[in-house]
Formats: structure tokens, C-alpha cells, sequence
């Protein structure tokens, strides 16, 4: 075991990949330099973990800005006997690539009946709460989980990142990786050991019994924080963090909904259409004769995101945020209600 | 063409011919309703998708677009599975579920049409680095027309391609139009011209007519390609003899009548019959072939007639390749 | 009044805003030889209604095939004094111009304070249904919904085309106009004044007491079926078409489902975040004390669309499938479960 | 430069130190935590900066990127809305919601900077389709690096508005690498050879940090767009002298010294500043005019931290134009 910052994780997975298997590649802007830092050891060339060092241009292949030609090509690789790994640096840029994801990506293999296998993996950070206003700041992952064919992982903590991501690289499907910048300097232990975190499987944060609260990606340690604060209030919550998006683990989330009875949902998404808003609809679909209380959704509002540090921080569920709509289902209180008005 | 034996140029003949066959025929199924949807055929242009479907190996890599049947079948793909695919049949090439847009046939290096225009273009690029990163030596050709010659992602896959020198060939099929609109209205320069600026020879093949022309050009490319040079950019100039896709009725008034009759006397097919015949090849060996072919279409037809429909659940498999998640 | 069909309805409504207005351009593929049908009386272009001898190529401009240039270039032109209608002819090519409409159509007038304004339609048709295979049958809308700025419409019949289509045109800021193909042929009397219908605002499409069904876009038709065929079965549907889902008109949905107490919720976009799961949640936080059911969605699956008549069949919402969950909310049978099952 | 008066030619020294001044002081306080996020300043290029933007007429319109202070400067715009944008202010000119990463002042014919690298391009485009439409006499420029020189949008915006022959000019600003990369590494071509296969003249400026090499090449563009002769690409090749964006630290070998201490010999500034002395300017004119920049900018940050934060309700505004509807 080693202490693994979230970045780190993601550079020790990609390097393990790597090791293991030769049809693995890197494609990124600026990924021979390791800007983003998951391509070497340091933030220096001559530092002794450093990918371009290690595994030659051939294999590190730093791009031009061209996300759409990159996407599709790394699509095209893929089909072909490569097993590509691309560094899309921030999430607000997979835009630019859209039809490449959704017309390439997602649908090759189905349209061409099987005959396609897309074995690779996107990666991207969400920079959000940083204040660099609303070109960077954004969480897209909801609009990629509308597209069938694309599978979806948002890891929330250094061991779920290594070990998903070696799930991701592994799979013989297209894998979207969505990792929040706030997460990115969180450490923990870490084996050193390769290990693989299933695609589709939740993971329990913390037991709980009066409430389910399910948090996605850099909600998760707020929602820690806000059952923390709870429990000092005698309530008793159960965290869920999905990490896989797509495919959902919907039996951990009915599974805690039957026992709790109660459901929120906190995301740093949009709130209409997002995530939160598929998991509320599946609980109400699937588990509504458990339900105690309407389901809650903690999320940024339907807005953009603001440049100014004044501003933006009221954008996204925090601990605050996030317990008053813990507290309202738990037994609705009107400073709960004014305080959700607030956030959403 | 020193490279080619009498043999290569009979199987242009035929290939060329195959897909005149298979396209008139499935024009006819269009309209009579055995075929859903409508297609997109490649009458008219058969020069130029075989003289390049021919410049490339067999394990070659190639993309395309919705004008879709020729490439397959310039590539050496049996037409059984083709035709079925467009009716809709399990036994397609796709198990009837891309369709006449979407026709792929891997065992032929077809990697995929695409009814998005440009969309395939980075595909084709992406199996060039597979080639490039892999060291196999295969070179990837990617088919586009005039229309998409005005999408932003050809020049970011030609500006990838030529900055690490992959194996490919942009192939643009100019037929003078897209849909509607006449390409010089809607093309600011020339296609071809637009090749230096990134780095690569853009060669223009003005008579696309002319399957040894177009042969040659392709050719010249694959051989760049394969040597390690890098890519290449060619534009050959052609026509459509039928409307944009079949079924579909247009004012006729975007396209002219001379221009047409113009194009037709300088039908490919028959451009080569005439070379053929010129260079010894007797007309009973031609006639036989045509024959051949017939032959070859109304047997992909059969096949196609005595297959079933997929099962419903078959729309169910292939998104993942882990089937229990899929849904 | 006349008898409009749901194409001729949008001509119309593009007539009426041109002549009003001369900022108004229309720009798009092969809008001016009105391939698409709703730049021209006829198909030919000598027809007195050509919108091109109408109002000349300064105004009708036909353009390369270049997507993202040109909802680029509409925004542009829209922030400089022009109200563009972009006819972006199948939904699913607007892919190639995410990034324009996610970073600058809706996001510029928020980043740079109100400095800009951006009247801009952008319309296209989901061509779903028609066995045209997975690239041109998408219906996308969900995504949008999920990115704040933008303003979103789909009309179900021809007096909404026209009346909505004239709002969006009027509208200072961006509209996408989704239509479906399946009900470009819909006849129906529409008057040939000028009228608007306003953005934000629900149809009541018929009244109901026992269950609410929120139907979109081409499956408001398939749930007025199932709706007769509810009633002869003695049970009460009200019908709500939304028209317009970005602003959705939440109180119209809350209102209906506290008469009912039940939710069904029909659209042909994918599950996973639709605009149906949208609806769900909201209703699951805001009317909970009312529901009385599950509330049950009724959608495509989260599958790409197969080509094959055979196949294609059976991935949308129909009367039957509908149908189903109306019996199943209202009073559940084993039939109506196995029969969404098939459906989902 | 006829046309240039000896007026201009002090106004155009002028911008260039404000630019300088201003992104100076940016820089520092980015470090020192005073900006959030981070900042990427035009220090080095203002030569090509200030070239362009002064060969615009007062209405003519820009879009711009990330490396975003120097265009609205260079194009008049006061610098105290500004600064408070950058500190994110009430009374920024975007009311503290853009930031540095989008600044805009239309008041100048600023459309708009953006942090999404080459979005900007097809925004400006659309302006000079608004006055070709509107027939004003209107000129837009797209400025973009030599990274965003391979964003596809680029090309398809080059083809519509030479397709229309726009009123526009694409500046690129060819500092010779993206962050970390060398454009020669990743650009197949030249890119000023790019403009002739779009049919438009494509124009380099070697010496970039010659402001009037600069203004005569972008002047000529202006004039051809303004004269309906449709629109032109332009190439500056510049340096910056600071690391991509402030506060940013990358391993160093991705620029050498010798190569920076070349260019930093060339300060645009410093050959200007020689040039008008040369040309009879007063030295001691020309430190005034220094002071007083330093006091512009002073005064910007002085109106910058007058100046409140935001309401908290701001950030639920100008979403929409009608307020009831937002959120
Ligand atoms: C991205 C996209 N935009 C528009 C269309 C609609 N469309 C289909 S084919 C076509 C014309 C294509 O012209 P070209 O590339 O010249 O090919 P051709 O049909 O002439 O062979 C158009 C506009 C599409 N399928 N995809
Ligand atoms: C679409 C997109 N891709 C990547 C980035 C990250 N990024 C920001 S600036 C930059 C380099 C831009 O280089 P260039 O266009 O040459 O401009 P310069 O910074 O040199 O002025 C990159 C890669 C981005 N902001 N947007
Ligand atoms: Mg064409
Ligand atoms: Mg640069």
C-alpha cells in the first residue's frame, strides 16, 4: 500500500495498463509533458516515471487541439487492434467531439452488427469550483449517459480511480471517465498491486437507515461531511457513491431505498436531466412502496457557472446543501425548505 | 498500368459492373418497396470507387459514407450478405441492423459507411495509426464527397495524419454535388488545392471516368502510404447519373440537362468495355461477364429472399460487448 | 383557417416571421432548393411560394455542409443584429455543433453579463421510425435539456408547429425546435392569421381524472390511442403535451397529477436522463403526496435504433405499450407489467 | 504606413503599453492570489496584438481566446472594466461572470474571448455575414493561435465565408506552440498556405513583433473585406514571453534559452518605442506616455478594488432576456 493522491492513482492505473499490455496507448494534447499530470512521475522530462521515457512517442502520442479528429481516430484504433487511452484534459471540451462519441463511439458496434469492438477509454476532469468561469467549469456526464452504447465511470476516491480505471482500459467497450479536479490532490492508501473495481457495481461510503443518500463524484465528500452532521443529529444515513454511471448499479440504490425509505440525490450536475434525476425516476418507478418521503435532488441549478468566487460557490450541493435536504425528508423542517430554495 | 496483369483488368471490368448491377437492382427494390429506407447509389462512379478500391491490398483499411454499396463491393465484399443487409435480413452483413447507410464488412478491411456526412473520415485516420503504431504496413482510405469536403473534421484528421505521417488516403469523390447544391457554390478554392496546406500532395483526378486514372492516383498514394511518407489527398472528378438517393424527387432545375447527357456519353463502364475490347480482350468474354454478374446479383437477391427476418431480441444484443449489462 | 399539414404549418410560420421582419434569414443545406419542404410552396423552385424567389439569396442562404460553422455563424450573426432560423434538417447532425451550442449559443449572453442577446432558432426533425438505421434516428433533446441558456420546443401538431415555431422566432434568446418526422404528414385546421403560442406553456391535449400521462413529440398521437382505448375500459386519462420542455411548464404537470395521483410519461428519446425521467423526479419531489402509483415512464430503451423494419418496431412507445402502463398505475395486471417489460 | 498619422502611430505605442502593463500587473496579482483562477497574458505578442486591432475601423468586430486581455485593449476598450472582470467584480465588463478567460465589451466591437479553443472563430464569422446581410460596411476578425489553427471549425468557417465572401479576416497568432507543444510538431503545412485552398489570400508575417509589418498586412485584408472582395487569412509569427498561463509551471525544456533570448531581443515594445524616436519622437514623450499608462492601469485596479463584489443573485441573471423564466 502506498498514500495515492486521486491524480496519482489515475497515472499508477494508466502506467500498470501499460506495462501489461502493449496495444495500450496514450492520446492527448500535451501528454508528452505531462501537463495534466498523469503521464509521469513528476512534472519533469528527465523524472524517472515519466511516460515518454518510459514508452517512447510511438506510444505516448502528444496531439494537436483537434477533439473531434482525435476521438474519432482513437475510435478508429480501436476498431483496429489498439487499445487507446485519450486524455481529453477538461470535460468541457468532449463537446467539440460529440458527434464522434455519440455517432462513432456509441454506435459502431451495434449498427455494424458486432463486427466493431471499441476497447477505449476517454478521460476528463471536471474543473468546476475553481472559478474559471463557464467555458471549464462544466459536469457533462449526464448527456453522454442518454447515449446507449457508452459506458460511464466517476470515481470519487484514489482507490476507485486506480481500480476502475484498470476496469475501464480492460473493457472491450468505450469507457468515459469524468474525474472532478476538487478530488484530484484527496489521498488514501492504495494497493500497489493492479486491481480492478467492477464497472457497474456501488460502492456503500457509509451504512445508514433513515435515509439513502446517493452522491456522485465530487458531491461525495460533502455528502460525508452532511452525514456526519446528521448523525450528530441522531439521523442515521446511508451513502451511496454509484462510480459507474452507466451501467448503474440499481439494485445497491433500490436495495437502500427498500430499507430507508427515504431518497436524495446530490450531484454537481445540472439538475434537469441529470443524473440525479434517473435515479430519482428509477426509485419512484421501482421502489415507490417503500418511499416514506418525496426524493430530493441536491444539484447545481439550472445555470451556468459563474466566474467570480463570490458567485460561483453557491453553485454546487454542499455539506449545507445537502443536509437541509436530508433533514426535510428526514422530518421536514422550514429552515430545511428555505435552504434548498436556495441552492436550486 | 505496368502493375496491372489482364487478369486485375478484367476484375475492374467486374467489379465495376457488380456494382452498376447491384445498385440499379436495389434502385428498383427501393421503389418497390422490398428495400426500407432509401439508398444512396454510386451509378455513374464506379471508375472512381474501383480505380481506388483496387489501389489498395487486400488487408487494407478503408471508411465511408452513405453512398455506400460501392465501396464494399469494390473491395472484394460477396454481395449476398450486402443486398440482404439492405432488406433488412439476419443474414446481413450487419445482421440487418445498420442497413444500406451502414454497411461494414471487416473480413473485406471495410470498417464502415456512415450516414453522417465526414463522420467516417477519423475512423479511417485511426486505423492508419493502428497500421503506423502496430508496424503492419496496412494503409487506410477514407471516401468522402464535395459536400463533405466542407466538414471541419477532414481537415483535423488530414493535419493528424500529416503530422505523423500516417498510411492514408484522403479520398474525396467530387460528383459535382451535394444533395442539392452544386459544389462550387459552396466550396470557396479547390478540393484538391486544399492538400498543400496540410502538408501533403493533393492530386486531382479530372477524368474520373477513367478507372486507370483514378487507379493510378490511388495508386501512387498507397505506395507514398506504405513507404512511410505519409498521407495523401485525392479528388477525382465524377458524376451521379441518378437522383441523390432513390425515391427522392428534386426540382430538376439544379442540375442541367447537357450536363447530364454530356456525363452519360462518358459512362465508365462502358468507357472500359471499349479499352478492354481495344487491348485484345474479346466482346463474348465481356458479354459473359455481364452475364455473370446478373447472375451474381439475382443469387444475392435470392439469398436475401430466403433469409428470415432477425429475431426480435436480436435488437437487443451487440451495444456492449458484455451482453448481461446491456439495457 | 386552412387545412395545414405539421410541414406546411412551419412554412407558414417561417413565411409570416419573414415577411414581418427583415432581420429574419433563414440558413441552411439545401434550404433554397426546399428540399426539406418548408422553405417553398411546392418543390419546384418556379412555385409562387419559393421562399428563395421570395425573398432572395441574401436572406435564404443555402450553405456548405458544415454544422458547426454554421450554428456558429448563426450565433454570430444573431449577436450582430440578425434573428437567424437554422434549418439544421435531422437531429441527429446537431452533434457536429455541440460545442457551439453548449459554449457559445448558451452560454454567451450569460458569461459576458447581458452584453449579448441571441434570437436564433435552430430547428431539425427527428427522423426516427422511418428505418433509416442509428445515425439518422436520434432524438436528442434530453441532452439540450440538460444545458442551461437554451430554450427548447417540440410541437405535436400542426397549430403548435406553427404557433410555437412563431414564438421561438420572436424570442431573444435561443430556441431548438425538435420536430418529429412521423407527424410531418398531421393535418389539422390552422388559422392563417399570425398567433403565438407561448413558450412555457402546456397542452391539455384531453382531460382526465384517474391518471395523468405526459406524452412528447411524435408520442402524444400514440397516447391519445391508448387514452380511447383506456376509456373504454372505463378509466379517465388526462393527456398533458408539455410543447415546449426547456421552460417546461412544471405547473401544469404538478396541477394534473394532484387531481390523479398518477403519472405515466411517454417520449421516444432513450431512458437513461430523458426528459421523462426529468418529469418523474420532479413530480417525485413536489407532488409525492399525491401519487397514489409508481410512476411509470414509457420510452425507447437505452439501445441504439436498428435498421431492420423487423426490429425497429419495437423501440418506440406505442398505444399498446402506453396502453400497458396506464393499466399498470391504474391498477396494476400481470399483462401490463410483461408488456413494458418487453418495452423497457 | 501612409495612412497612418503621427498621431496613430503614438496611440498604436500606446496600446502596446497598455497591454504590457496591464497583463504585468494581471500576472502579479494572479501570484498573489488578488485574481482567481488564472490568467494568460498577450506580453511579447502586443506587436501582433495591436497590428491588428488598429487596423479595425471603431465599429468593426473581434472574437478572441483565452490569451484574452490584449484584443479588448488593443481594440480601446477602458481598462478599469477589465480589471474588475479579472478580479471579479461588480463592475467588471461582464459584471464579474466571464472572467479572464471571457472578456467581451461590445461597446468597442469586442464579441467576446473564449476559453474553448477555436469556438471563437465561426462567432466572428457570423458577425461578418450580420453586415454582409445588413450591408454596414462592418469588418470581423477571428483571432486564434496556431494550436486553435487546427481546430476543424477553423476550415469550415474559412470556406463559408469564402464561399460568401465575408467581410472577415482570420488572425492567427503563431507564438509557436500550444502550452507545452511545438506547433511544428503537430502541424502538417504551413498554415498561412492554408488561405489558398479556401480561395483566400493567405498571408505570413515573418516578423511579428514589427507592428507595422503587422498593421500593413492586416490593413490590406481589411481593405479587400471592406471592398467586397471577401476575406483573408493572416499569420503572425510571434513569441510569448511568459509561460503559458500565470502561475502555471512546466518542466522548461519544451522552449530553450537561446530561443527566448532571441526573441526577448526583439521586444515589440522596445522596436517600436526606436522606431518612433527614429522617426522624431521625443524620448521623454514617450516616457510620459509610459508613466501615464502605469497610471491608467494603477487607476484600473484603484477602480477594481472600489469596486463591490457581486450580489449572490447576480448569478441567477442574464441567462435569459426574460427574467421569469431563468432557473
Ligand atoms: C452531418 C450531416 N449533414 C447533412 C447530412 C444530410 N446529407 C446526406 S448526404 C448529403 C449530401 C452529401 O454530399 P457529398 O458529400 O458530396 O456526397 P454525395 O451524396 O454527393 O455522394 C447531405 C447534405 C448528413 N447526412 N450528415
Ligand atoms: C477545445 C480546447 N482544447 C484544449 C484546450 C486547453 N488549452 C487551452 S489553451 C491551449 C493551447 C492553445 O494554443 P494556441 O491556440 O497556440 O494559443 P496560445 O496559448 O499559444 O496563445 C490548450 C491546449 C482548450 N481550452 N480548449
Ligand atoms: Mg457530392
Ligand atoms: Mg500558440
Amino acid at each position: 500500500m502506498t498514500v495515492m493522491s486521486y491524480l496519482g492513482a489515475i497515472g499508477a492505473a494508466q502506467r500498470e495498463a501499460m506495462d501489461a499490455d502493449e496495444r495500450v496507448i496514450i492520446i492527448g494534447e500535451d501528454v508528452e509533458a505531462n501537463v495534466y499530470g498523469t503521464t509521469g512521475g513528476g512534472k519533469s522530462r528527465s523524472s524517472e516515471g515519466d511516460f515518454t521515457q518510459r514508452y517512447g512517442k510511438n506510444r505516448i502520442r502528444n496531439t494537436p487541439i483537434s477533439e473531434e479528429g482525435i476521438v474519432g481516430a482513437a475510435a478508429g484504433a480501436a476498431m483496429t487492434g489498439l487499445r487507446p487511452i485519450v486524455d481529453l484534459s477538461y470535460s468541457s471540451f468532449l463537446y467539440m467531439a460529440m458527434d464522434q462519441f455519440v455517432n462513432q463511439v456509441a454506435k459502431n458496434r451495434y449498427m455494424f452488427g458486432g463486427q466493431a469492438s471499441m476497447p477505449v477509454v476517454f478521460r476528463s476532469a471536471m474543473f468546476y469550483g475553481l472559478n474559471t468561469g463557464a467555458h471549464h467549469s462544466d459536469r457533462p456526464y449526464p448527456m453522454f449517459m442518454n447515449v446507449p452504447g457508452l459506458k460511464i465511470i466517476a470515481p470519487s476516491s484514489p482507490s476507485d480511480a486506480k481500480g476502475l480505471l484498470r476496469s475501464a482500459i480492460d473493457s472491450d467497450d468505450p469507457v468515459l471517465s469524468f474525474e472532478a479536479c476538487l478530488l484530484w490532490g484527496t489521498k488514501e492508501e492504495v494497493s500497489d498491486e493492479p486491481f480492478w473495481v467492477p464497472l457497474g457495481v456501488a460502492r456503500t461510503v457509509r451504512e445508514g437507515t433513515d435515509v439513502t443518500l446517493v452522491a456522485i463524484s465530487g458531491s461525495v465528500p460533502e455528502a460525508i461531511l452532511a452525514a456526519a452532521d446528521l448523525e450528530a443529529e441522531g439521523i442515521s444515513v446511508e451513502i451511496i457513491d454509484p462510480r459507474t454511471l452507466v451501467p448503474l448499479d440499481r439494485n445497491a440504490i433500490l436495495r437502500s431505498v427498500a430499507k430507508t425509505g427515504r431518497l436524495v440525490v446530490a450531484e454537481p450536475a445540472h439538475r434537469t436531466c441529470g443524473a440525479a434525476a434517473e435515479i430519482s425516476a428509477l426509485v419512484a418507478e421501482e421502489a415507490f412502496d417503500s418511499l416514506l418521503a418525496p426524493i430530493v435532488r441536491v444539484t447545481a441549478p439550472d445555470m451556468q457557472i459563474p466566474f467570480s468566487p463570490s458567485l460561483e460557490k453557491q453553485m454546487y450541493p454542499t455539506r449545507e446543501t445537502i443536509g437541509a435536504a436530508l433533514r426535510l425528508v428526514t422530518g421536514a423542517t422550514g429552515v430545511a425548505r428555505a435552504a434548498l430554495k436556495l441552492a436550486n | 498500368m505496368t502493375d496491372l496483369s489482364s487478369n486485375d483488368l478484367l476484375e475492374i471490368q467486374r467489379r465495376m459492373l457488380r456494382i452498376r448491377r447491384f445498385d440499379e437492382r436495389a434502385s428498383k427494390m427501393v421503389k418497390r418497396g422490398h428495400i426500407p429506407g432509401t439508398v444512396h447509389t454510386s451509378i455513374g462512379q464506379e471508375a472512381q470507387v474501383v480505380g481506388s478500391t483496387f489501389a489498395l491490398a487486400d488487408g487494407d483499411y478503408m471508411s465511408g459514407n452513405h453512398r455506400s454499396h460501392g465501396h464494399p463491393i469494390g473491395k472484394g465484399s460477396p454481395l449476398g450478405p450486402l443486398m440482404a443487409e439492405l432488406v433488412g435480413k439476419a443474414t446481413g452483413v450487419c445482421k440487418g441492423k445498420g442497413g444500406s447507410l451502414h454497411l461494414a464488412d471487416f473480413s473485406v478491411g471495410s470498417l464502415g459507411e456512415s450516414g453522417i456526412v465526414g463522420s467516417s473520415i477519423p475512423i479511417a485516420t485511426g486505423a492508419a495509426l493502428s497500421s503506423k503504431v502496430l508496424d503492419n504496413g496496412k494503409v487506410a482510405l477514407a471516401f468522402f464527397g464535395d459536400g463533405a469536403a466542407n466538414q471541419g473534421v477532414l481537415y483535423e484528421s488530414m493535419n493528424l495524419a500529416g503530422s505523423w505521417k500516417l498510411p492514408m488516403i484522403f479520398l474525396c469523390e467530387n460528383n459535382q454535388y451535394a444533395l442539392s447544391t452544386p459544389a462550387h457554390t459552396v466550396t470557396s478554392g479547390v478540393i484538391a488545392d486544399r492538400g498543400a496546406g496540410f502538408g501533403m500532395p493533393g492530386i486531382r483526378v479530372e477524368n474520373g471516368q477513367d478507372v486507370l486514372a483514378v487507379y493510378a492516383a490511388v495508386k501512387t498514394a498507397a505506395d507514398r502510404a506504405r513507404a512511410g511518407d505519409g498521407p495523401s489527398l485525392v479528388e477525382v472528378v465524377t458524376y451521379r447519373y441518378n437522383e441523390h438517393s432513390e425515391g427522392l424527387r428534386l426540382a430538376t432545375d439544379y442540375r442541367n440537362a447537357e450536363e447530364r447527357a454530356d456525363w452519360l456519353s462518358r459512362d465508365p463502364i462502358v468507357l472500359f468495355r471499349n479499352h478492354l475490347i481495344e487491348t485484345g480482350v474479346s466482346a463474348e468474354l465481356l458479354d459473359q461477364m455481364e452475364a455473370d454478374v446478373l447472375a451474381e446479383v439475382d443469387a444475392a437477391v435470392a439469398f436475401s429472399d430466403a433469409s428470415p427476418y432477425p429475431e426480435l431480441s436480436v435488437a437487443f444484443d451487440d451495444l456492449y460487448t458484455d451482453k448481461e449489462i446491456s439495457a
